[in-house]
């Protein structure tokens, strides 16, 4: 039989449900020469604030067992850039679910950023990072309180009344139940589950950490099982869709996601270490299906 | 960037910590350096091409970590994941006639494959090699061979003029118009403002995807943020922010 | 040159760092006919509550990527057993620092059983594991909030007055720094990070949890870059001494832990995949130790 | 409980699913099972003994998850570190004259083991080999020449009995004054209440460390929690809480 691996998005229909994530595959653009981008179900642009930023100093990148940690710090050309090239570029040659990811710091920014994806008509879906300092309210992480995140989701649903907008956490909480649900009271139309844990690695040999910025985010296989439970958790307590992420390499990790709650799936960190993984996965998924006696994938959402 | 599949032919010592290996698999590749899966670590490990055949392609490496440490046990007919047609390498055609390559310790690797492709052009080629010690030597023979003129540097004189690459060429004063260098970043900075004229260099960065998609090897240049994987490795020595 | 191992835990001479964590290896005795335990630098004996406990139900173990998750959900004999019947047999064979690992659901169970082990001639130090649920106080683990963190320890120092009294923190939380100090102004000797991250798995085949418990306490060499943070930040901002616990595997992860700041470095869920790993580690430490220029151990406690 | 490292001599499918898997190394191993290291997985897998010489070790085991099949793919000269010397298995003691062995699928494999025991002492041995079709049967011929009565039940009826190994038994009526049984949970539930007189069962569960220290595979039986790796796996039948 035939295999039916589309999925519905906060409204919006997905040939199926993988999606690089933030960060892990550039503006998708950067790897147009390499594969057919219309095979995924859709793609989150690499993490955009109002200005264009360098990001962190180098080295950002280290490697850990089963994972690693970036500290690339949100280089990214501005969100003017976003919208007049690099979301009209990756338009004209994908047809897929295009996702801004809006990153700021300040809740004035991340509104003036969303006010923009929302009114560009390339952007389908509109992702919120709340997962970045806030440099107005004492350098916390605006997703490590819910009363911040309840916040920023109010301020960036006012101006994004065209799209839906995804709110996506920090897993650096000790309740990610109670931040995801100031989200939904807040408006948020789904979320996505998670972003990087903050890690640490030092170089033994010349004694100092191996990050210039000391600590940055960890993520890959190696994250799965917290990130699978607080999907879990999150979806169970919220009626709001939940795209999961953290950990995702595999056919198998995209249907235990979806078991545990998610609508969609996004893959960070295995995209470095094989570009091809989400063709991939897509490719593996009717087979999978099969052995699984799964006609529909969108059956299994959250069945667990 | 492809995703091919290589299997290991040779995988020898040839110098104090540094090892041959030949990949068999697809030798027609473009790009400067591949980016190679070693069993049991996350991240690719970035290595430059330095000959290469029609069906295989040979790399050098030094064990420096974990990573090459572990590299450096695989036998003979283990396959290994490799990505291809990575990094935008030095640029033969900036050189007009004669062309200086100064390499310090594996930046011979990288040089000797540029070194072929001037050769092709029928280019005069002079090489530069520079080593801390007589065991850690490679290529000699290669590039003897292949090269117009070549000169070995070694920091404690067992081969070659004693000192540094630059006490080389001072001593030599070779002809050139165009001179690419990598190895060291102190030595890449000592031969960029010891030499007059256009010239490039090869960097190194930590890397994530390799292949310009995760901005994690992002550097500062004169010419603003550049990514060594994509953009590079090679800079022109104008651009580069030392 | 021969190498010191040795180091100063709490005002105890360890003859190296290395001990296995609590719950995985048992009561040390499991493991006596197999090696010779008097290599360990210290032992840290299985959660002891003040009754017996026969735990959660099976399945309690689920594998993951580059670690495991479990459920055992304290199985032990009860306080008396421990003090009367585990404790001195294992004083019998082994000569290095016991510590007794004290679990507890209420301040008052904390307080009872730690008075005991401050009692008992063969425990040298008491670690309090605060990361299970509070029975009277709403569910949530003690070691997730300040507040509760500190009671427990308050409670146990104004009874445990003869021996060290560490505190075995939760890695679950927003911030782990706030809790270490509200631990460390409570009268905490010492501090050991970190107990397990809470995690689950889903069987795809059966469309339910891997666990009977649905949950458990994600750990093993996964964590490692979280847990070496978490060490990093609470040893640059408290006085007391850490032990260092979370995916430790080798000699190399044990002097990252200490650079990072660990007085003392515990190994958990290696210990199941390999039963003979602390004393490899021990035997691999000084050749490490003279690649690295080390003629100390302790002098890299916190260079980093 | 040791932990050794073995080289894998044979790894050959020999039913559906199934493989036998010789390891070389120490044959004079101790325990009902061995603890095996899967290189790329967390955990050790457990296997019982199913048959050794002086310097070898026999597994029968079924592809049934990612660490099996990943198992499968081992070629000979691929080394294993495999932990030795767990369980408490089958107590041949407990048996007078004449024993009755009932296995269903794998079951068959430990029970093998035992049974070797049993003929050296001099023992009359009744084995019941339940499968679910011809396709899975294993150990066959080697129980034929080992044991006194054999007797094959497959689900399908195409070998032996049509139906359970308790139809076989029905069937058969086997003299015995002890019984041992391993397979699927619900089969041996419905042996040890089938049968009468003493007997011992095998337990399966999901294991951490395998030698009793972690106490992830604790199950409660009816003289308090016992842990499946080092109570048992083997169990007697009035001890077990179904
Ligand atoms: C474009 C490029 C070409 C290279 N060509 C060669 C070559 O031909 N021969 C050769 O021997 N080496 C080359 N290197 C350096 C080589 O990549 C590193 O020596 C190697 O990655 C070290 O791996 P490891 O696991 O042994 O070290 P570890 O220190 O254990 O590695 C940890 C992490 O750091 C990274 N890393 C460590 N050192 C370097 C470095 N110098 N540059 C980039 N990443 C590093 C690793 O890739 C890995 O992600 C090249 C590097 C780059 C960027
Ligand atoms: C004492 C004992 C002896 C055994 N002897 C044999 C034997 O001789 N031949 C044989 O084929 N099988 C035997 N098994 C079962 C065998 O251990 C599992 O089939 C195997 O671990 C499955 O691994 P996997 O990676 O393919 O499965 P996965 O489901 O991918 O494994 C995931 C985790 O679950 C565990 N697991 C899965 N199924 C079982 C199970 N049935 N029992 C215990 N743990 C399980 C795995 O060990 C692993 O930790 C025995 C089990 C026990 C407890
Ligand atoms: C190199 C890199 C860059 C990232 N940049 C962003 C970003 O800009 N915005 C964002 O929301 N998440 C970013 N992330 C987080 C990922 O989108 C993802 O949430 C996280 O890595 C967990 O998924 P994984 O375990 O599959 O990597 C980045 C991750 C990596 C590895
Ligand atoms: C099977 C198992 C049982 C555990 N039991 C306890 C316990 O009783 N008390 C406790 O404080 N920690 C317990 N832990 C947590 C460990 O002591 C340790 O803090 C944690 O596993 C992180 O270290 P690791 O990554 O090296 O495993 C247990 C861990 C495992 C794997
Ligand atoms: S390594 Fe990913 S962009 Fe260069
Ligand atoms: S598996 Fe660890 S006690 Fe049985």
């Amino acid at each position: 039989m035939v295999k039916d691996l589309s999925i519905n998005l906060g409204g919006l229909h997905l040939k199926n449900p993988v999606i690089p994530a933030s960060g892990t595959f550039g503006f998708g653009l950067e790897l147009a020469p390499d594969m057919d981008l219309n095979v995924l179900g859709g793609i989150s642009l690499k993490g955009t604030t109002r200005d264009a930023r360098y990001g962190n100093p180098t080295p950002r990148i280290a490697e850990c067992r089963s994972g690693m940690i970036n500290s690339v710090g949100l280089q990214n050309p501005g969100i003017d850039a976003l919208i007049n090239q690099k979301v009209p570029a990756l338009r004209k040659i994908y047809n897929g679910c295009i996702i801004a990811n809006i990153s700021g710091f300040s809740v004035d920014e991340y509104r003036e950023c969303c006010e923009k994806a929302d009114a560009s008509s390339g952007i389908d879906l509109i992702e919120v990072n709340v997962s970045c300092p806030n440099v107005h309210g004492g350098g916390l992480a605006f997703g490590t309180s819910a009363h911040a995140a309840a916040e920023v989701t109010a301020a960036v649903k006012a101006v994004a009344t065209h799209k839906p907008v995804f709110i996506k956490l920090s897993p650096n909480v000790t309740d990610i139940v109670e931040i995801a649900r100031a989200c939904e009271d807040a408006g948020a139309d789904g979320l996505t589950l998670v972003n990087t844990f903050l890690g640490m690695r030092i170089d033994i040999a010349r004694r100092r950490p191996v990050l210039a910025n000391t600590m940055g985010g960890f993520s890959g296989a190696a994250v799965f099982p917290i990130a699978l439970r607080m999907v879990y958790q999150v979806s169970h307590a919220c009626r709001i869709p939940v795209m999961g992420c953290g950990g995702v390499t595999s056919a198998r990790d995209v249907v235990e996601m979806m078991m545990a709650g998610a609508t969609a799936v996004q893959v960070g960190a295995e995209n470095l270490r094989n570009p091809f993984v989400c063709p991939e996965i897509i490719e593996a998924l009717p087979s999978l299906m099969e052995e699984l006696r799964i006609d529909n994938l969108k059956d299994i959402i959250g069945t667990v | 960037m492809d995703k091919k599949t290589y299997t290991i032919t040779r995988n020898q010592l040839v110098a104090r910590d540094t090892y041959e290996l030949v990949l068999e698999g697809d030798g027609c590749i473009k790009g400067e350096f591949v980016h190679l899966d070693i069993p049991g670590y996350y991240l690719r490990r970035p290595f430059s091409l330095c000959d290469s055949s029609e069906n295989s392609i040979t790399l050098l490496y030094k064990t420096v970590g974990e990573g090459t440490r572990k590299l450096s046990t695989l036998t003979g007919g283990t396959e290994v994941s490799v990505l291809t047609g990575l990094g935008r390498g030095f640029n033969p055609d900036a050189c007009q006639a004669k062309a200086l390559l100064v390499a310090g310790g594996l930046g011979a690797a990288p040089l000797y494959y540029l070194a072929r492709e001037l050769k092709a052009q029928g280019k005069e080629v002079t090489a530069i090699l520079g080593f801390n010690k007589k065991d850690e030597i490679v290529l000699q023979k290669e590039y003897e061979v292949l090269c117009d003129h070549v000169a070995i540097a070694t920091l404690d004189g067992s081969v070659g003029t004693k000192g540094f690459v630059t006490d080389a060429i001072s001593a030599l004063k070779p002809p050139y118009d165009f001179f690419y260098t990598c190895g060291p970043m102190v030595m890449m900075k000592a031969v960029c403002s010891a030499l007059e004229g256009p010239g490039e260099a090869s960097l190194e960065e930590r890397m994530g995807c390799g292949a310009g998609f995760c901005y994690g090897c992002s550097i500062e240049t004169l010419r603003g943020p550049r990514r060594v994987c994509m953009d590079g490795p090679v800079f022109k020595k104008e651009d580069i922010q030392w």
